[in-house]
């Protein structure tokens, strides 16, 4: 356990403390990106934490009322780019629920493929950025070895290794083939064998255990109160998984559990990850296995997308959380308003209050089991 | 090898630090440590997008900076030699880049790395009020790396051509080809 | 589930601005509207006046729902810019939506940032894209935007910020 | 046959800075190739035959670059940290027997001498980090003091327990006490004192720890403290911190395998002494970066935990038992 906190009241009784503000960031190479964060300290403790974000804003939200629906399709895959496939999702999807679009089974199952391949991408940067912050290198080159081997698939059949533009309104963009067929199946084998590996090298490290363990607990009451989703809510113990309590796409289809841990630590956040790597492996088999024949896209979509006017809103559970679109039309080829609810935004949101009293190292390795995405803050 | 070193060093003869009237003439040194410049070339760790990720996955093992001594990602902008402006910069972003670039030591480099560093990529539409359109509107660039995002070979040529730049000539040694 | 909606519908139904003897305003009550969600994606719309949404928000704290997030949307005919809260469950297949209307040229609506401590950044977030004001909020400077910003990108009406490029 | 002292002391001087300074650079080149075998790539390998001249070309780099001394640091201590972070590293060698005749200074308090002088590395480090007046350097510098305390004490607790029973100070004459096979090396030496394994962990930890090595690198936590106490240093004065790393790393191993391993005596009994010392020295180096590229940095208060509450402990208690043993022999 961590040594006693300078806040508890037994310290602060003593003579005021000199404290000092240390700025971290915009360039540091634990916030990830261009994440700044103020914070007050007493020494290697960590009185008030400040966020400021902002330094990665790259107004997706106007731009969504600038361009047509169409041309509003790289954006979503940009704002996250590391699961862009969600955000596809998410934009296609609430286009599709305006227009009253049936997307084809196929695409159905392809897209779930996908979007679970490119959660497993995700989750292996999130692990070895994290293990880099803990100051361990290794694991990161091997998670980005196993990744490199998910562009691969995702690239022949998307055509780009990133920033993914694969979704179409009514179905995707094109069919995948054999062999992107055979190399997932391959791949699943291959990322068992190395889970095991991984759980063998990192997880069960002491070193590793030591940092985690008991460090930067989240209760699940304060994931409420401030919004946070995805693995940080489950690592809380609450077993939210949009996916299965709101279900979209054709997620009912398979069988798969919601990791969650009761803990509320770095530790649980790091298992829950790390067993969600296994959950989307399940998926992509059964999806695989089930994968029907037909067309990938839908017959009756309209050459301009006009969706009727009203208010729209759908969420999915992307890899940092969950990731929803209100979309306000107004019966016009452009979009009144698009409102993009993101998943770092909130878990972010919660770290000033998470980090209270937290020697600096922890509050980093807490900032690193948020896994934020800074554009995905920042929009 | 003897004869690509020979052919290197009278490409960069005439070049920078050897001016034609003076008494003193320093090429020789200039050109060692340009040599040693364009080799050890250390980037700072900015990540500031999408590009920054493909940035790490140059310096993976897939495809590997290390090969070129460009590996050492520090994250002291005093120790590191070339900014790879990787990702969006917007106005809030632009004084602590500056910052950042006003605070590396001489001799220094930048290059853009994607679409966004070189001219606000597609973040860029009459009215945006956010995004710079260019980082060269901050301060010199040196080399362009178009993508969005750019793959990491685009990375690893963008290094090479700033070493080109460096000494004069494209690599030597060079790269052996597979 | 269904039980859950019935009685939050319930809830809903006693929100009323009470009657105030100084303005002269009448008694305003909180609509309540039952939506699909497989059309719309939320089971639930209130909408409600700018001076309960503190209320709407304490019910919606009271039955265990975690902030979702916190919008505006800008309606210059009406001369009306609307706020949209958005409450998930974290337990149950529910969505709630609270909608509040305040006037354009004086927005201004009481923060609920008590409640929902998360909603701190969503508010801010408001103020910087449509100027919103949110009376009560601790600290309303630019959070997306530049911390000298005084421009609010998101309004109908905005037109590119002059930039000097240096 | 040992040369008259004046001739020994110019050879050590020349030979100690080029070993000095070619263990810094291939050292370097060594770690980067090792951590890319370990992370399944290849490492430099295009600048030079196998990327051998690489160290060269970031000598010439760092040679090359501006050296600024900011206007808010202080201006000499500044200077004056990246000497005195080498110069005492250079000091210990003198006292090293890298073979039978082999050794600069044939010196009868000579693991005094590495132990003074070794100390003086942490102050370096503390005055670099002071010097800059930058916060992240101060923490750095405030941490790497109170870890290297906290693991002196250890290391110098096992050094007297092997001086219990090896009864000299002279590291050439702790080597011979170590001649005549594998099993007469103090590591291997349980009939002697049972504890000799354990001491030698205890002595391993502690020289990781004492040249800021991962686990231990609190000096230079790059994730949390961009470069630690050399934030702010550019250039050569980088350079000099990067390469004391490295020789401090080198003075660590000789020590342990003076103490521990036999120094330069053979175990097969083929091949010169030296090589064979070198053979050890490089096998603790390379077990050295082992641990970094795989484990993660620990916490800094952990880090004093093991120390105060694990290995001061164990020190002082294997101090006792080895002088009850020498007592009842």
């Amino acid at each position: 356990m961590s040594p006693g906190h300078p806040t508890d009241s037994s310290v602060s009784a003593a003579a005021p403390r000199e404290t000092f503000v240390l700025n971290v960031g915009p360039q540091h190479p634990a916030t990830h990106g261009v994440l700044r964060l103020k914070l007050t300290m007493d020494g290697e403790y960590v009185l008030h934490a400040e966020p400021v974000i902002g330094y990665a804003h790259r107004m997706h939200e106007k731009m969504g009322e600038n361009r047509t629906y169409v041309q509003f399709l790289p954006n979503p895959s940009r704002i996250d780019y590391l699961s862009a496939m969600h955000y596809m999702h998410a934009y296609v999807c609430v286009v599709e629920r305006a227009l009253g679009i049936e997307v084809p089974p196929r695409a159905e199952y392809i897209r779930v493929i996908t979007s679970e391949l490119n959660r497993i991408a995700s989750h292996l940067v999130w692990f070895g950025a994290f293990l880099l912050d803990l100051g361990a290198f290794t694991p990161l080159l091997y998670a980005f070895d196993d990744r490199e081997k998910i562009l691969d698939l995702l690239e022949a059949v998307t055509g780009s290794r990133l920033t993914y533009c694969y979704y179409r309104f009514g179905g995707l963009c094109n069919d995948v083939d054999e062999q992107f067929i055979e190399g997932t199946r391959a791949f699943v084998k291959h990322m068992r064998g190395r889970l095991g590996m991984y759980h063998k090298l990192v997880t069960e490290n002491l070193i590793l255990r030591k940092r985690l363990e008991g460090i930067g607990v989240i209760s699940a009451e304060l994931c409420r109160k401030y919004g946070a989703t995805g693995p940080v809510l489950r690592g809380s113990g609450v077993p939210c998984d949009v996916r299965k309590l709101e279900p979209y796409s054709v997620y009912p289809e398979f069988e798969f559990d919601v990791p969650h841990f009761a803990e509320g630590d770095c530790m649980a956040r790091y298992k829950v990850r790390m067993e969600e790597i296994a959950q989307s492996l399940r998926i992509i088999e059964q999806a695989i296995a089930k994968l029907p024949p037909g067309p990938v896209m839908a017959e009756k979509v309209p050459r301009v997308i006009k969706p009727p006017p009203g208010d729209y809103y759908f969420a999915v559970e992307a890899a940092r959380g969950r990731f929803a679109i209100r979309l306000v039309s107004d019966g016009t080829e452009v979009p009144y308003r698009l409102k993009l609810r993101t998943p770092s935004f909130s878990n972010l949101a919660l770290f000033g209050e998470a980090a209270r009293g937290l020697l600096m190292q922890d509050a980093l390795a807490l900032l690193g089991s948020l896994d934020l995405v800074i554009p995905d803050v920042d929009r | 090898m003897a004869e690509q070193q020979a052919k290197w060093l009278s490409c960069a003869e005439g070049g920078a630090g050897s001016e034609p009237g003076s008494l003193v003439r320093f090429a020789r040194l200039e050109q060692l440590l340009d040599w040693g410049r364009a080799n050890s070339l250390w980037p700072l760790t900015l990540g500031l997008a999408c590009c920054a990720i493909e940035m790490m996955a140059a310096g993976a093992a897939r495809f590997d900076l290390a090969r070129f001594g460009a590996e050492v990602f520090r994250p002291s902008p005093r120790q590191a030699d070339v900014m790879i402006v990787a990702g969006t910069v917007n106005w809030k972003m632009a004084g602590p880049i500056k910052t950042l670039y006003d605070q590396m030591l001489e001799p220094k480099w930048v290059i853009a790395f994607g679409n966004c560093a070189i001219s606000g990529g597609p973040f860029v539409f009459p009215g945006q009020y956010a995004v710079v359109e260019g980082v060269d509107k901050l301060f010199p660039v040196d080399v362009h790396v178009p993508g969005c995002p750019p793959r990491p070979e685009a990375l690893i040529e963008g290094i090479l051509e700033l070493e080109q730049k460096i000494t004069g000539t494209r690599r030597w040694p060079r790269v052996k080809t597979a | 589930m269904n039980e859950l909606i019935e009685q939050l519908k319930s809830a809903y139904a006693v929100l009323v601005v009470p009657a105030r003897a100084d303005t002269q305003a009448a008694a305003v009550p909180a609509v309540v509207q039952p939506t699909d969600p497989e059309r719309r994606g939320c089971h639930l719309e209130v909408t409600v006046t700018p001076a309960v949404v503190v209320d709407a928000a304490q019910v919606a704290n009271r039955f265990g729902f975690a902030i979702d997030t916190i919008t505006g949307i800008d309606w210059p005919e009406a001369g009306q810019m609307e706020v949209v809260y958005d409450f998930f469950h974290p337990q149950h297949r529910l969505h709630l939506v609270v909608r509040t209307r305040v006037p354009r040229d004086a927005p201004a609506l009481p923060t609920i940032q008590d409640v929902f401590p998360g909603a701190n950044w969503h508010e801010r977030e408001t103020h910087d894209f449509f100027g919103i004001k949110f009376i009560g909020h601790p600290d309303l400077t630019p959070l997306l935007l530049p911390e000298d910003a005084d421009y609010h990108p998101l309004r109908k009406d905005f037109t590119n910020v002059s930039r000097s490029s240096n | 046959m040992i040369l008259p002292e004046p001739y020994r002391l110019i050879a050590y001087l020349v030979g100690a800075l080029a070993f000095v300074g070619l263990n810094a650079a291939y050292l370097v080149w060594l770690e980067r190739k090792v951590a890319a075998r370990f992370q399944r790539r290849p490492g430099p390998t295009e600048v030079g035959p196998a990327g051998l001249l690489q160290p060269i070309a970031d000598g010439l780099k760092l040679l090359g670059k501006q050296f600024v001394v900011w206007p808010h640091a202080d201006r000499v201590l500044f200077r004056l940290a990246p000497a005195f972070v080498l110069a005492p590293a250079l000091m210990c060698l003198a006292v090293i027997p890298f073979g039978h005749a082999l050794c600069a200074r044939d010196f009868n308090l000579g693991l005094l001498l590495v132990f003074a002088f070794g100390s003086v590395n942490v102050l370096a480090i503390l005055l670099g980090g002071w010097a800059s007046r930058n916060k992240y350097s101060v923490i750095a510098a405030a941490r790497v003091v109170s870890q290297n305390v906290a693991y002196e004490i250890p290391m110098l607790l096992v050094v007297t327990t092997l001086l219990l029973t090896a009864g000299t100070m002279n590291l050439r004459e702790l080597v011979q006490q170590q001649a005549g096979g594998v099993w007469n090396w103090n590591l291997v030496k349980v009939w002697v004192n049972p504890l000799m394994p354990v001491l030698f962990l205890i002595f391993y930890v502690c020289m990781l720890a004492e040249t800021n090595r991962a686990p231990f690198d609190m000096a230079e936590a790059e994730s949390e403290l961009v470069a630690g106490a050399f934030t702010e240093y550019a250039g050569m004065g980088f350079g000099l911190f990067f390469m004391a790393e490295y020789a401090n790393i080198v003075v660590g191993a000789s020590v342990a395998t003076v103490l521990f391993l036999g120094g330069w005596h053979s175990p097969v009994g083929v091949m010169p002494g030296t090589f064979w010392f070198l053979v050890k020295l490089y096998a603790l180096v390379f077990s050295v970066m082992w641990v970094r590229w795989t484990f993660p940095r620990t916490q800094f208060y952990r880090l004093l935990n093991l120390s105060w509450k694990l290995l001061i402990p164990a020190g002082l208690g294997a101090l006792l038992f080895t002088a009850l043993i020498l007592k009842l022999r």
